[in-house]
Formats: C-alpha cells, structure tokens, sequence
C-alpha cells in the first residue's frame, strides 16, 4: 500500500445520511473507495448510496469490519463523533474532514488520541487519497493521478493547485494528506512524513505549510535528523499581517512574531528543504528532486 | 471574539474575581456621573478593541469633575488606531504596590491549555515572553481532568508571587480556568492583577476572548458580541453580515478566492510580481452565485481597491457557479468599477470559462498570470 | 446516603428528568388532597428505605377519594421490615406500555463509574443481572472525561431500547450521569422508566445514594438527609450521633472494637465459639475515653445483647485511654447491665490492664479467649 | 531491599503541619524512617521534626531528591494531593494515609494513577513497613520484628493481630503493605503479591482479605496461575449480612450476593492457600508453610 488508506481500506462515513455525507459517500464510491458502512444515531437500519447505516460506529464497524472512518458530522457534533470513533479499536484511521469544530473539543479528542494506537487526520482537512486506489473525504479525485511523490498540506485549494500542477506535468502521487487548518490537529507534518519516509512507493514529498504554530519548524527539525527521502516545500502567508486569522483557525501570526512564513522558510532551507516561491516554483523543485 | 473589557470585567466578576467599581457612559455627562457615584480618583478608559490604549492616549486618570468632564470629551469619539471610540469604562483607581499577570490560554503545539502567572505584570506580556521567558511561569492543564487545586497553586509559587497572597492569586486562577474552560474561552487574561497595599489583590484590567466556533453554545457571550459591536468598520460589518473570512490590509490589489491557503497563497502571489494586497477575503468552500457576487461587493466597497483578482480551484466550489455570480454582481454596473481578472481550474472550471462575460472580467489560465494581470491593472491605476 | 423516593424525584425533576405529578403527605387528610388535586388514578407510596415495598404493600393504586383514604390509612404508620412509615409520596398513576431501566453506579472492580440500561425494568435489576446478564447493556465511563454523548446513545442502543425514545432515554442518562457526578453520588436509578402509549418516558420510581464521605460538599444532600431521617430507629440515631461506624444484627453478643477488619473478625470469631453477633461497631482510630463511654451506651442500648466483648489493639488507639473509658462508662452503674470482657493488646495495652477495674469487667489475654468468654457470658444469661 | 520501602527511601510527608502529619512523621523517624522533606501550600521555609517544609511536592522533591511520599492530607484535599504527588516523575511510591476521601475523587485519581509509572498504596491505609528499616504511615512499630515472611491486607488492627502473633511467635516479616480498605484502591492484593513473589527476601505472604468486591478473587487467580512463594490467607467479614457497609467503605456485600466471604474463600482455597478460621490458624498456616 501507500499509507494511510489503498483499496482494501474498509470505511465508515459518520453522518452519511446528511447533505455533504451523502453527496461525498457517492463520490467516494465513485472514485472506488470501499465504503461499507454508515454510522448516524437513530438511523440505524437504512442505506445511503447502496451502503447499511447503523445507529452506532461500533456497531457498523463489527458488522461491516471496518477499519477506517471518514467523519461528516456538523461541527458542535464532531468532537464526539471524533471520540466514538476513537472508542472503536478495530479503527485505526479517523479522517475528519468537518471545519468550526470548538477548539476545546478538539483539545479533549487529541488528549484521548494520545492513548490510542490510531491516526487521526484533521479536522478541518479535505482527507487523505491514494490516486487510482482509493479517496476519504472532499479532495476531487480527477485532479490526481498515480504516482510516487506524497503530499502533505494544511490546506485543501492549496493541494488541489499543487496536485493539479503535477499531474499536468505527468508527475503522479502516492498518497496525498490533507492533514487541516485547525490550531489543534491529529496527525501532524511530522507523523505524515514519517509514514511517506518509511513508504516504499513514495520517492519524494511535497509538504505545503502555512503561517501560525511551530508545526513546520518541527517539520524541517525531522526532515533535517531523519529523512531520506528528498521534500519539496512551500509556505503560504507570506503577507500575513501578525494577529489575524487568516481563513484557517490555526492561521494566524502570533502578536510576538512567533509562527511566520519567513521563520518557517527558513528552518526548511536549512534542512536542506528547497522552498518554492509559487506553487509551479514547487513543482519546478519536485522535478529536480526526482 | 475579544469582548470589551467592560464586558469582560463582567464576567469574570459575576464568577467571583474582584474587579474595580466601574460603570459605562457613552456620554460625557454620563462618565461624570459615573465618575461622581464612584468617587475620585477613577480611571476614564476607551473600550476599544485596539492594544496600547494607554500610550495613546486612551486611558486617563482624573481627580474631580472638571478632569473627568475634560477626559471624557477628549477621550469620547477620538480615533484609535482606526477606531472611533464609541464607550469609556469609568472605574475606580487602584492604588496599587506591584501587578501580576494571570492567564489561560491554549497551547496549540502541546494541544493542550496552559495557565500562565508573572509578577511582571502591567506591561506587554509578550515583550517579557521575548525578553526573559524565566518571568513567566507555566503550567500545562489536562484537558480531560482539568486544573486540579494544586497545579493553580505551583504555577503561582513557581512565578514568586509573595506567600501572602499566593492563596488568593492560585483561587483567581483556578475561576479564570474554570471560565475559559466553561465559556470556550481561546485567551483570558489579568493583566495587571494589582496587588493594594493591604494586601487585596484586584483585576484592573480584564480580556477574554472566546472560540469563534464556539459562540453557537455561549448564548451570553454571542449576545455581548452583538451588542459591543459599537466601533466596528464598515467593511468589518459586511464581511460579519455575509459571513466571509475577511482580513483587510493596506495595498491595492483585491483577492477574493477559495480555500484559506490557496488565497494566502494569491496574496503572496501579488506580493511577488511587485503589487501589495488590499485585503484577504476566503469564500469558503461549495460556495453559490450569490455568495460569489456579495465577495465581489465586498471588495469594490474598499475604496483602497484598483484591481481584482478572483482565483477559484473547484473541489466542491463549482466552476460555473463561480462564473454565474461574477457576472451577476458585474451586469448591474453600467461601467464595471475595478477591473477583474478571473482564473477557474478544477470542478466545472471550463463550463465556467463557457458562461463568463468576457465583455467584463479578464480570464487568465494561470494562477501566476491572473495575478500578474491584476498587478498590471493596479499599477496602470495608480500610474 | 440514601435519598427517600420523593427526594430523589425532586433532584432528578429539577434537573430536567420527567417524573409524574406527586405530592409528599404526613397525614390521610393531607394524602387525600393531594390525590384530588392530582387526580386519580393515583399511586399511594411509602416512603421508607426498604426494598420490596410494593410485595410487602407499601404501596398501593387507587382510582377514587375513599380508595385514597383507605390506603392512605393502611400504610401511614405501617410496619414495613421493622421501620415505620411516618410518609407517603401521593402520586399520579403512569399509563405504561413497557418500562426500562436505568442506571449510573461505580464499578469499583475497574475503578470508574458505569452506566447501565435495560429493557427489563419494573423489576429487580441484581436479579435480572444474575439470571441473564445480558439483559444489561453496560458502558464504562472514563472519570477524567465524563460521559460522552455517544457512550448513552450507544448503551442505550446495546440495550435494544426502540429507537423512537432511544434518543429521549439517552438524554436522561446523560442527565442522570451529570447528576451522579456533580452530586457525588454511589448509586443513581430509575427504575421503572416508564414508557408509555405516546412515547413518552417517565420516571416512575428514583433512587440517588449518595457517598457520605463527599457529603461536606453537597450541603443541599445534607440537608434532604436532615430532614429524610423521620423514619429511623432509636439505635440508628444513637450510632448517627455518636458518629460510630455501626451495624445491627439479630444475636446477642454485643461486640466493641477498633478497626473495620479487625471488628469483622471479632463478629467472625463469635459465630466460630458458637455465639451469634448482635452488632458490628467500630469505633475508629485513636478513641479517647469518652468515645469508648459511649459505645458502650449503645452497646447496652441494644436490648438484644447479652454480654459485650471489647477487643481493641492499640496503634493510634491507646490502651489506656480505652481503659478509663470502660472504668467511666461502667461506674456509674450500681450493677452493671451486661457482662463485659475486655481484651487489649499493641500501644500502651499493659498501662490499660493495670487501669482497668477487674470489679467491673473480666480481662482476657488474646482475642480468642475474650470472644470464647463472652460468649459463654451470653449462653449463661439466656440458659 | 525488600518491597517498596527500605532504609534509602527519601520521603516527603504531604500535610506534615496537620496533628496526624506531625506526630506520624516523628514516630516514622523515630522509627529510622529517611524523612526528608513535608509539603505544605503556604507553610514553605517552615521546619517540623527538624524536617524542611516547601509549598509544593515538586520542589519538596526536587530539593531533597525524594522518592517516596506519605500523604496526611485531610479528606477534602486528599484527592488533589494525590494528583500533585503523582504529577512528579521522581516519586515511584505514593502511600495515602487519609480515610474518608470522597470515592469520585479516587477513582479519577486511579485513572491517573493508570498513566504513571509509580505505586498508589490506599487510601484509607496503616501505610507500609519494613521492619528494622523504615516505615510509611500510622503502622505502630514496635509489634514488627524484621524476617522473611510478607503481608499485605485491606485491614489496619487486623494486620496488627496477625503480625503480633507472629512476632510473638518468632516469625519475623520483610515487608507489610496496608493496601487499604476503600472500594478503590491504588496497590490492589495482585500487585503486591506481585511484589512478594520477586522478592528474594520473603519465602511466604499473609494475605488478609476482607468481603466486598473481588480483589481477593483476583489474587487467588493470579496465586494459582502465577506463584510460587507460599501464600496464608485470612477473610473477615464471614458474618456480615449483605447491603450493610461494615466499617470500611469497601466492605460491603452486594444485595445480589457478591463479594461475600465465602466466595472469597473459596477462590483461596481453590488457589491451594489455606485459609485461616482465626488469626491463630493463620500463623499455625504460616509455620506449616515455611
């Protein structure tokens, strides 16, 4: 496999029976991801795009066997479809693409991550794909193709434009993970790179940061320490003035100058990470790499 | 959301930690009255969302009427950093012998809280994060258990807050956690927690802001955001009203696009090939031909503005809704009133390509040209 | 702590769970009004802290004003397994189709709280738990976190409850979690939860125990005990006051001891000789000689007992101490009520057996000879 | 050493100003115990027994390099002394004296207590002793006499009689844990007996169990699958009827029956520890055995 998911990823859509979970399940399926359950509380016992939906996730997950969940639930409902999820051992990957979830909520979800052997992706992402295999969440999967360079991003259209540029210059994808814009997040830069560090199938990564936290510095710190593989990066929010929040929750520049473009530009230069001016710059640098 | 300091000083003082008496006028006549019911000296302070009140001369302290009348008039309608001052927090002065800082926040790289005590209080406590971090004591809160009594009580001694008072600063930490934790709190801060002479320890000043995406569960608190809204922008007030993700900045070239990266990114952009950005404005995702068309009244309203660009990369965002609002919002103008550059690519982009007006707007294939383009028109305005 | 029916309602109640029309009466005029202003059917309840009631007809259903008076009449001031009710709880008759049960408890095997949910409610749950345990969907609760929303759902859904009041029943569990927790509680129960023709759930009967070690900070609790305890024996009041870990029992050996292991085993000790216990009471660590006065009062309070054995090994308890209580406690008698054996032993033993009047008490050196001697004492008074 | 305590414990009394703290930590020094340190909020730079008192644990520990620490906190207070303890890494042993601390508040202890590395003995415990070396809590001293045999019960004056019987008998003990009589406990029979069978100085354990939950059926599990070293085994409460707290707030028989005496018995028995009917059989038990 790639990471994180591939075909024989056997997934459950949490909140299938509302307007995005639907519509995204049908995508999903179309794209060829495995989707064997639905899970939505007092549903149990319809189907949504051909797929059983179940009351509980527990439920759905030992009748259907399943061993990931993509999350759709509206925000001030997530955290705890976050944790019901989390419950499940059978589950070791939680995608969770919803935006707006309640920062403390999902401080509470990450502290009970901590004691789990699962991944957690997002929130606030647009989910993980394996081009040709298999796509959790909101990414379009026309955009992508097969390939061997990994993505990793905090931000969806950010990815989309990346990806779409590759696949235009005939540059296909392992795995691509959008792992969100939240200020509190699952899996971070780090744990993605070392999942495309130890991935036989990836031969190159494409990691695209954004202003706010430390997330990239660490990023860069890992790279420097640990990685084989070469990483293309760029950084959004160059322009950023300090204390706005800039679209995402987590985008913001601290008051104290703490979380800049330049400061995380930097600390990837001197991992040896080239940093690309514009997307095509990136993709530009994925070719040397390559 | 950053409540007023009036409404926040509410706040913590309905949970029990002491604050000055104080009172709001919106008037002059209503501050001396304020001033002459709690009784001299007070502090007259323009309740503005803007840092550094004092210094610029936001903030004044009187003795009698005729000061407090003189400050209120001085203090009343001036302009702060770009905002009009609507409100003053009349309060009574604090004679004081050393302030503290208190305060929660969340720690997003451990992706827990922390609460955090100096002594060096009174003064901007990031400049003293930068300058001597030792000043500051921490201590990081489980979220799952909370702040237990005795985290409250380390953090006070580990920041060498005296042993006489060290019990009533840990019980005014332990209510400000328990209220960030409870009201979804993203800061709350003391700064200064004065300390009088007799040893009372009192808030003299009061922030808290809350967790935007939280404000659905804090009905209180949604309603002093409404109500404090008193000395906001016009264009804060539209971007508010049609639910955008708008950050207005100082350049010329106006960004409307999809995806909070991919418009940082544009911003960024413009910045490269030799334009500045007037503003960030993120439409969000799968957003409508309405929506489209109010992004593109948002950005015409700021006169600042001589050009456009509009960058969409579909996933749920359609193409041709895209294409839709733009020409709804330009064919209600006789004469379009800042050029647009559009770009599409993904979901529908070439059906939106199809239905766009080319009469109107410039359509780019690129990212890089459409920015290129509207730094071009920019500088042909400005020339 | 148990809370009485009518207490446990209005907790419950003001936390927002449904529970019928009802009206606490001390009298049968006073049960009579209150089921008119209800009107009937009405049940008519004791208010004791006995199980069964119903079987043993501590609680009856009546449809008019003279089945009321009956009723009312027969049970106030009834005898139910030797308490008498002083109260009934007057309430409106629930239409059922099915009843549920539902519960919070601590799981001290795992060290977190449970909750639990049956479809097999109206009945005893520890027999359902033994005949078919299956019968209970069970969900541990992580105390750090508390209840999540999904867990009641969840265990509610385990238990087969309908799916039409699966959300109803879920949201009383959570409610009663959040009570259980918030009012430190060791036990809280609704059963039956009733459900009725229109779907609508009830709880029909209440139970709250409450941790009497968390009692000081629950002073609303404190108070419902206060005035709940209308109903409790003389020797129960004694015991209450005198603040004694204390048991009765059926036999007629009175014991006295320090510590709750070792007062087990002096109660053992007595069934191996051949006597039978007739209390447990510990007096606790490091009693002094008015304490130990007073458990002898209790002790011969007891009607039942025929001969006392006082075992006491010193540790924070001396030996002397407990030595000048017997003396106290006994001289004040012209004859003493009952034989007493006194056998001590650790911390200051030796000081205690040469302070004790051998007129007054018989001395054993071990625990077992003072148990064997006691017990003869009580065969002999009975012979 | 023998188990958890010996004559190089560094220990920290927690609420050494209070009555309780003060008179125990004098008999555990008098006793050779290695006091080093009391914690106290708000009694910093105090002395008590010659011993240094600091406001919080951390420092306490770190100051004088404990190990170890005793808590005498009152009731109310316990549970937060108990999380302060355990929140320092240096300390691997945790003995809570304090009875009467509200059950909701042990078990969120307990819950931390899973995530450390450190023991929790009690609450509601006489503390542990190894005699001749040290000892921990209220335990009076002089009854000890140092040997070779282990004891571990949820009862105080219980474990007074048994160990007094077998000093008197000439059998000496290596170490005795109190483990407490609340219905949730930190150290349960399990671990300690864990403890005793990897100690090379204890050739047999005294086991006294009491009715109420199953801790004692656990432990006659882990006897009859597990070790080696001979256990004697005692059960008080054979005569308590059920649904009456006899005592200590764990001892209790269920309405429906469990956690009786018998059973408790006859899961020992079954395990091949011989129960004693009286404290005496128990020490004629543990002669047999040695």
């Amino acid at each position: 496999m790639s990471v994180l998911v591939d075909e024989d990823s056997r997934v459950i859509v949490q909140g299938i029976t509302g307007g995005e979970g639907k519509f995204h399940t049908e995508q999903m399926i179309e794209y060829g991801t495995n989707v064997v359950a639905g899970a939505v509380p007092g549903k149990g016992g319809q189907e949504v795009a051909g797929v059983p939906v179940y009351d509980t996730v527990e439920e759905a997950a030992e009748a259907e066997n399943a061993d990931t969940s993509v999350v759709f639930v509206p925000p001030a409902f997530a955290g705890d479809a976050c944790f019901e999820a989390l419950g499940v051992d059978a589950l070791d990957l939680v995608v969770t693409i919803t935006e707006g979830i309640p920062t403390q909520d999902v401080s509470r979800v990450y502290r009970r991550l901590q004691e789990t052997d699962a991944y957690l992706v997002g929130p606030n992402c647009p989910g993980v794909i394996t081009p040709g295999e298999a796509k959790l969440g909101i990414l379009p999967g026309n955009i992508f193709e097969a390939g061997r360079v990994g993505l990793v991003s905090r931000s969806g259209t950010l990815t989309y434009q990346v990806v779409d540029s590759l696949s235009q210059r005939g540059i296909g994808q392992s795995t691509a993970i959008g792992i969100g814009g939240d200020p509190i997040i699952g899996t971070s830069f780090v744990e993605a790179l070392a999942l495309f560090e130890q991935d036989e199938k990836t031969d190159a990564v494409v990691m695209c940061g954004e202003i706010g936290g430390e997330d990239e510095e660490e990023a860069a710190a890992y790279i420097d320490e640990y990685m084989t593989t070469p990483v293309a990066g760029f950084i959004a929010g160059r322009t950023a003035p300090p204390g706005k929040r800039m679209g995402h929750a987590g985008a913001i520049v601290s008051g104290s100058g703490t979380g800049t473009a330049q400061s995380k530009i930097d600390a990837l230069e001197s991992a040896g990470v080239p940093v690309g001016d514009t997307p095509e710059d990136v993709v530009d640098n994925v070719e040397d790499l390559l | 959301m950053r409540l007023h300091e009036y409404q926040a000083k509410q706040v913590f003082s309905d949970a029990g930690i002491p604050t000055p008496a104080s009172d709001l006028a919106a008037t002059v006549d209503e501050a001396v009255d304020a001033a002459e019911e709690i009784g001299y000296p007070v502090a007259i302070k323009a309740q503005v969302h803007v840092g550094g009140r004092g210094k610029a001369g936001g903030i004044k302290l009187v003795e009698d009427a005729d000061e407090a009348r003189e400050a209120a008039d001085d203090i009343l309608g001036m302009d702060l950093k770009g905002y009009t001052v609507d409100r003053v927090l009349v309060e009574a002065a604090v004679d004081f012998e050393n302030e503290l800082y208190v305060g929660v926040t969340m720690d997003r790289g451990e992706g827990e809280p922390v609460a955090m005590v100096s002594t060096r209080g009174g003064v901007n406590i990031e400049e003293v994060a930068e300058e001597d971090p030792d000043a500051i004591a921490r201590e990081h809160i489980d979220p799952a258990f909370g702040m237990h009594p005795y985290q409250a009580r380390k953090v006070v001694y580990d920041a060498g807050v005296d042993r006489e008072i060290a019990g009533d600063v840990a019980s005014i930490l332990r209510t400000l956690y328990q209220l960030w934790d409870d009201r979804d709190g993203a800061d709350a801060e003391i700064n200064p927690l004065m300390v009088t002479g007799d040893k009372e320890v009192v808030a003299a000043d009061a922030v808290f802001n809350v967790d935007e995406d939280a404000l659905f569960r804090q009905p209180e608190l949604a309603e002093m955001e409404e109500e404090g809204e008193f000395a906001e922008s016009e264009l804060e007030q539209k971007a508010d009203e049609y639910g955008f993700d708008y950050v207005r900045l100082s350049g010329n070239v106006g960004i409307i696009g999809n995806g909070a990266g991919l418009v940082m990114t544009t911003l960024d952009l413009v910045d490269h090939y030799g334009g500045t950005p007037a503003n960030f404005l993120d439409v969000g995702g799968g957003a409508k031909a309405d929506r489209i068309a109010n992004a593109l009244d948002m950005v015409f309203s700021d006169d600042n503005v001589d050009s456009v660009v509009f960058n969409i990369f579909g996933g749920i965002t359609r193409g041709d809704e895209v294409a839709k609002g733009i020409n709804q919002a330009l064919e209600q103008f006789d004469e379009i009133p800042k050029p647009v550059v559009v770009r599409l690519a993904g979901t529908n982009a070439v059906e939106g390509m199809e239905i766009l007006n080319e009469d109107l707007v410039t359509v780019e294939q690129t990212l890089e040209d459409a920015v290129q383009r509207a730094v071009e028109y920019a500088e042909e305005v400005e020339a």
